[in-house]
């Protein structure tokens, strides 16, 4: 595979784009000396051709939804319809300032309050807020409005969130960072919480708890509401981690179950582009009770006309999480999805993400894998456990992961939730077709007989990418985390 | 069925494998009282082509004819290229790239971006993004207070002059720790801190100071970075990446540098859209690394010695470190960071400072063609980049309104955070500003105030 | 300098290895009287972002409103994803797949778009594309002489019903090579030929059909072809690729079927772009395939016996065959097909239908809601697919200025071709079209004539 | 490397991207049924994450100036500016109905205007016309108005065409289409035209000749003024192909050399993309006397108002080449990129692609390859012939093509023009690097070698891409044209 030289590696002094830059202005008088820098920055000098080209060579060697079938569990990896790229493109939308006065803005405006609207209701909730960049910081600003919540009724003492131990990563850092402990409670053998752990772990230094339903077990939490009056009784909220709303999407709601508030993550359930680590956005949902508390800005219809509500018309709020109102481009994506669904499509995406996994599910396991929760019903994502083919072929979950990458598949998500030995948490999403889990299940098997012919080769796997396995320890260690000039160059492959 | 791929007949096959006996039946462990609400205030689904016609029509709706706003979002030419490679498939609709193998072209440029903002800033390393800018101001306060281990306070000092919703974006995100944030105010001469507003640093385990600040002054940041330094407190930078091709950088101010540099990345080849996506960056010294926020690329080598790129120091992250994370973010803003990387690598160091140099020469033209108008003037002397406060006859608001209503989209009101200033206008020109644009501007102003004196 | 990548350095280098002393002398071959003009009166040079606000302002002009113009081209839905796709540069960006194994992917779309046009038309073989439509039809004629080898003639008769300009192109192109085109005119009866209007056809070596023809109406096309056919004539059927999804195809006209297809590819994807680019495509009988003109892609294996794609059939083409070949094109329209063969997979045969489906069903309701206006009226009465012409009171040229001066595209002027057509409008409803758009039209209609008639 | 099956393979009966279509109407009484199709077409049925990851995936197997150096003789693939892309691309000129009305349509008249007018300028002609839609149209035109102009003057005698033996195969083609006999004239030893050759060949049957300047020997023709004379005393036009002006523009004018028209390829010197084989643009340009000939429609301006010039305005028009006015899009593009260059740019362009040229030309003659002219002038391309390495080790100019693929380098035009033995004919173009030459030549040497070590080893080539050589006469002689459900699906690769 060929070598492709970092882009300052291309660049020669003097060399420019020439097309891109405007003329050349003197500084003048209005700004000293001394508050310019001495050279020019240290940037790539190329052409444009060059530019184009590097990084058109460079996306080749990524794999994409566009490219690959991409099962990765709990990151909803469907497709990403192009429609709602072009239309968040528009010009009208593209080059609106974001203080634009309202007066000159009720076509952007309109989009978003119609999809506050479409979220509450299918969420269950009494409102919407747009601005939250991401799941996590939609889990902040959730939890950050329990504490609200809880602060306003003088309820002082309330210091702790519980997480279940398959929770996210980000759930606990969350409750970290508003300022709570963290205490974890167990699943138990079925894939449920632990009623059990968790009526002991309730009390007065409760503030809440996060869950997400589904869980991140790939089951759904069958005493839901039971947990949620335990919770309220002892004082505390209900998070929603909408990471898997995916899965119930237009089947059941969060509101429903007895949540207080809820983030969803618009680009996995609404099917924004993941694009190469972001931008997301994490809309939060609440109920009545939190609705003073809702972050800033959120657009109100008032007769014909939309204005943004800041914290003149919500004193109680949590505040500003962003400089403006989030990330409207991938919201208006997320927009266009959710017209394009409608009513009818919202159930559907549920129906058809849970016979996928459901289907791949039985497939895996009637070839022999072991399923993790074979007595469960899987929602829209499964997990199952290679410790036997660790064990016994030496072949760990993290060899078959890089050996799919050769077959033309994207890992699952790997060791995630911790508490499943050699997992891979396999979420095929509902845009992906029979023909492909087949094709999946198939390499799967495939690699396990090359596991049982040849244990070390898929130690070596990958073998038909841009590079071979990378030496993460070396990464970590000696650190290189920029180009230099006169860092000696790649060395050349053929 | 929108997007779902299944015939009558794979559903039928599907089920038999697993066994069930319709989809309803997969959701069986879903107690029957939280299933089938009817979701009836829902629209019907729309075709491609219905909803094309409904946001085209909408988007016509919103004016964006010559801005002249600034204040944390700016309009800049945005190369063709740099979103057509962009919106590239394999660009856009990649995970995060946990899977190294799989992901080279990603990991590449993130390297090749966290080069070039370590250019930009004259600092050691760079993450490879956080949300926006004052999300970005707030994760770096935080790092500040874990980094300086010599000061145990949780205060720091925040310049009066830096944008106020950065302020309120920080006091959101890091209040619930304890960390208390206060103003550096003291003598405000002409609109940018001396020396005598640090006098209350004392103890103060970090400074916030914006270059160029929130009116567009340029802040005399050698001063202040060692004044800072001196009472032991770090120095966090708040900068525009496209001011930094021609100022002069934090990793050059005063003796030592500044220590932690953050900023909105969004001028840097993203588009306005309303507010986002953008992306913040994140910037500071080497010794600070393992404090750092979010994701950091690494270039290792394969098994079999090639180079090779890899997210590095994963031990920072809340997917390893959990409750004991330096952040809980997860999804950055990875798209932006790749049209950004792929416009500096277009406009390179010299282009950049032409597009900087051309953004100041017509801030400069638009003041001065402004400040003919009998009852305009800058409130200001000093030094600016390519922002100024404009004094006015009347309150900005009105003004503003009147203007977009001819498709001018004059400034932002000051009068939003301060209501001394109602009548301060902050003026923004870019680089897509011409000559006639300020013509325009001047005039539609002019028949304003006239119209509001007679 | 834009585009030229060379420094100072580079240039001084090479011209070294060169042995010249500077650029210039590079020219010394060039006699001196032939260089140097100063080429005064052009530009100077733009920046993209001063082009780009040059274009955003022209463009900006051209009103593209409610369009119920076809007359050959027709504004339908195209999926975004069909240019995102069509525009990454792997397409765009290519030669001609000459080097085959560097060019599996277009070479593959090619083969498929092959076998999408021969399932659409029910033809054997498909060639990869030739400019427009009315230029295949040119290339078809000569073809049909080629192939036919019974006819002596260089007569070929047209319908009279046929597209007038495609008329006149084919004229233009064919006429230097002593081929005669001869009207099919006759007892044109209700806008559509009739079994009279067939006795000319003695002796001629084709016969060239439209359906739908120019006028939107449906020709009886099976008693055409077998009549054709029974005079010893090909039968060149030109069609409109969206209606063979309804309508009978020219593989099953009559007993045999056509002989050869083209029609004008544009309504499959390509955005109407004020006439071009968009693509002509050319299908046949197996038996006359080396009388093809252009491209044609065939599917082989490689040394392996991996399967793989290739032009092939090249000894029909200029550069192999040079004076002898069937055609002098080279270059022809790639891109086109790349979008035709996208859309065409994302519409699918049960998807087109419905496009298919819409646009007559509008065009009806159009039809129906301007006739309810008094003094405009269908000119013909029998079934039409997706155009119709109506008669007004007035010149059909003064009503399209005036919609047109309100946002309307009201038609096409029949007055153009034909001056006895005056008052005749040949108006047109895609899928576009909507009930509003249909509403806005008879408003403006109404208000035009009512004005007129005061 | 991965097989990807055919669109019709993946599809299912039934399977629909049904985002993209409207509702189904009935057929209803408008359209009896003998008019209608038994079945539905046979076209793919697939959903459109289907679509988009399968045509992905196809892209990414295609070479491409955004992905690959391309030297590729007589076809000028140099940068295609995205920013051309994007501002053709533009919505008012994208909608814009070819029939709409002047009145409403002057944005892009005046674009057109304004290149016919640059066009004229640089080329040195008295007018163009921008409806050709590929350099083969525009000859078509050119010798279609050589011929009306003859006809005009009553000369009917001129029946013959002169074509130099170097030309390229689309001359002589056009010529016959024009209902010309064809004469080829020899080339000299250096070169340049058979003068003498052309001496005895021109006299009273001659309606023209058919040039190329530089040829694609890739030489200037020194004594053009000289030929232009002799053409025009006998009473023929001469013929400008201007598929190699981008080799002098700026510097000289075909009007100014003698040249009676010339059509440009806008897809090759003006930067135009080639899109896998087309769209092009083969604008052409006319001296006084054949301005009343031109291909219709023309744009005028007049006052301040643009309007189409027809068959009224000119009567003697050769006609109309296309149903409207040609690939307006692509001259939208070439518009925008002769904008950019400016007046300044245009002989830049000449000047480094000969610099480019000349460079690597030499280069390679230093590493001991043989060029045909080597005591010439290279003008923006050039020739080296590998009969050498063909006689004494075996590998012929297709194996070192298909070789070069290997190395990442699309081949150059291989055995064109068709009187130099094995030869390559390599255009660098202006906006390659000085790297990337010199990475081609270091290509070229490593090519070399490895034909001194083992000849049958090119024999293979290549070795690296998505398929090895292809056997062209099988597909020539068992015609495979069109997928057929139930063709035996591609032999499975991994
Ligand atoms: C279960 C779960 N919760 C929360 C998150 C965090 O969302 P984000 O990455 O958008 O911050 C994720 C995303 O990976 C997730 O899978
Ligand atoms: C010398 C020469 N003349 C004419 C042509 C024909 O141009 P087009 O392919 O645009 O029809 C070409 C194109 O390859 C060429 O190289």
């Amino acid at each position: 595979m060929r070598n492709d030289p970092l882009i300052f590696e291309q660049g020669r002094p003097g060399r420019r784009a020439a097309a891109q830059a405007p003329g050349d202005f003197p500084v003048g008088a209005g700004i000293p000396d001394r508050f310019l820098r001495a050279g020019p920055a240290r940037l790539p000098e190329v052409s444009e051709l060059q530019v184009v080209r590097h990084y058109t060579r460079l996306s080749q060697k990524n794999f994409s939804i566009d490219t690959q079938f991409y099962p990765l569990g709990s990151c909803t990896m469907k497709y990403n319809p192009r429609g709602c790229n072009r239309l968040a493109m528009l010009p009208g939308f593209l080059d609106r300032h974001p203080w634009a006065p309202d007066s000159v803005s009720q076509g952007v405006m309109s989009c978003l309050h119609d999809l506050q609207e479409m979220l509450a209701e299918v969420t269950g909730m009494a409102g919407v807020s747009l601005t939250p960049m991401a799941g996590a910081q939609g889990e902040f600003a959730g939890v950050a409005m329990i504490r609200a919540y809880h602060l306003a009724r003088g309820d002082e003492a309330r210091n702790e969130i519980l997480v279940p131990d398959a929770a996210h990563g980000t759930n606990p850092a969350t409750a970290v960072m508003c300022g709570y402990k963290v205490r974890e409670i167990p699943t138990d053998r079925d894939g449920d919480v632990d009623l059990e752990a968790l009526k002991q772990a309730l009390g007065p230094q409760t503030a809440g708890i996060m869950l997400t339903n589904p869980s991140t077990l790939g089951v759904f939490e069958r005493r839901i509401t039971e947990m949620a009056e335990l919770v309220h009784k002892a004082g505390g909220l209900l998070y929603y981690d909408g990471a898997n709303l995916n899965a119930i999407l237009g089947k059941a709601r969060p509101g429903d179950m007895g949540f207080d508030v809820i983030h969803m993550n618009l680009h996995k359930t609404f099917s924004t582009p993941h694009g190469g680590g972001g931008p997301g956005s994490g809309a939060i949902g609440v109920s009545k009770r939190l609705l003073p508390h809702m972050p800033v800005p959120v657009v109100a219809r008032e007769g014909e006309a939309y204005r943004w509500l800041t914290e003149r018309d919500l004193p109680q709020t949590i505040g500003r999480l962003s400089a403006f109102m989030g990330n409207t481009g991938v919201v208006l994506r997320a927009y266009v999805y959710a017209r394009m669904l409608g009513r009818e499509g919202m159930g559907r995406v549920a129906d058809f993400a849970t016979l996928n996994a459901n289907y791949l599910m039985c497939r895996l396991r009637a070839e022999g894998f072991q399923v993790w929760f074979p007595q469960r019903r899987a929602s829209h994502e499964f997990i199952i456990s290679l410790k036997q083919e660790a064990k016994e072929l030496g072949a760990t979950a993290m060899d078959f992961a890089k050996r799919l990458l050769d077959y033309g598949y994207h890992a699952p998500t790997a060791y995630f939730p911790l508490l499943v030995p050699e997992c891979l948490l396999i979420e095929p999403t509902e845009t992906e077709t029979r023909e492909e889990l087949d094709g999946f299940v198939e390499a799967m098997v495939c690699i396990r007989d090359e596991a049982r012919r040849d244990p070390d080769y898929l130690k070596q796997a990958p073998y038909t990418l841009p590079v071979r396995r990378l030496d993460e320890v070396r990464a970590a260690k000696e650190l290189d985390l920029k180009w230099l000039p006169g860092t000696p160059a790649l060395k050349e492959q053929e | 069925m929108p997007f779902i791929p299944h015939t009558q007949e794979d559903i039928d096959a599907m089920l038999e494998v697993i066994g069930a006996a319709d989809l309803e039946s997969l959701f069986d462990e879903i107690p029957v009282g939280l299933k089938g609400h009817p979701l009836s205030s829902l629209p019907e689904a729309m075709s491609e082509q219905a909803v094309t016609r409904l946001m085209q029509e909408r988007s016509a709706r919103d004016v964006c004819g010559p801005c002249f706003i600034g204040a944390g979002a700016y309009r800049h030419h945005i190369p063709a290229a740099v979103w057509e490679l962009t919106t590239r498939g394999e660009f856009y609709s990649a995970y995060t790239p946990y899977q190294a193998e799989a992901s080279q072209g990603t990991l590449q440029l993130l390297y090749e971006f966290q080069s070039m903002m370590t250019g930009l800033t004259a600092m050691d390393v760079s993450n490879a993004s956080l949300y926006d800018g004052a999300s970005a101001l707030a994760e770096a306060i935080l790092m500040a207070i874990r980094a300086n281990r010599r000061a145990s306070s949780r205060r720091v000092l925040v310049a009066g002059t830096l944008h106020p919703v950065y302020r309120q974006v920080a006091e959101s995100i890091v209040g619930a720790q304890g960390i208390v944030l206060e103003t550096l105010e003291a003598p405000l001469r002409d609109g940018a801190l001396d020396a005598e507003a640090m006098a209350a640093l004392d103890g103060a385990a970090a400074v916030v100071v914006q270059q160029p600040n929130f009116y567009g002054r340029l802040e005399d940041v050698d001063m202040l970075t060692d004044q800072a330094h001196g009472a032991g407190a770090l120095v966090i930078a708040v900068v525009n990446p496209v001011a930094m091709a021609l100022l002069r950088p934090p990793g050059n101010w005063g003796r030592d540098g500044a220590d932690i540099v953050c900023g909105e990345g969004q001028p840097l080849g993203v588009p306005l859209s309303s507010g986002g996506p953008y992306f913040g960056f994140l910037c500071a010294r080497q010794a600070f690394v393992r404090q750092m926020p979010g994701r950091i690329v690494g270039r290792t080598v394969d098994l079999e010695g090639t180079p090779g790129y890899t997210l590095t120091l994963q031990a920072r992250e809340q997917h390893i470190r959990r409750s004991k994370a330096t952040s809980n973010i997860c999804t950055n803003q990875g798209l932006m960071v790749t049209a950004a990387t792929i416009y500096m690598a277009l406009l390179g160091g010299e282009g950049l400072r032409r597009v900087a140099l051309a953004c100041h020469h017509n801030t400069v033209s638009l003041t001065e063609q402004l400040c003919t108008l009998s009852g305009v003037r800058p409130l200001h002397q000093g030094p600016c980049f390519h922002e100024r406060v404009l004094e006015l006859p009347r309150p900005a608001s009105q003004i503003i309104e009147r203007l977009a209503a001819v498709g001018v989209l004059a400034g932002y009101d000051l009068g939003r955070h301060d209501p001394d200033m109602a009548n301060c206008l902050l003026v923004c020109a870019t680089e897509l500003i011409t000559g006639d644009d300020i013509a325009r501007y001047r005039q539609a102003l002019e028949a304003v105030l006239r119209e509001e004196a007679a």
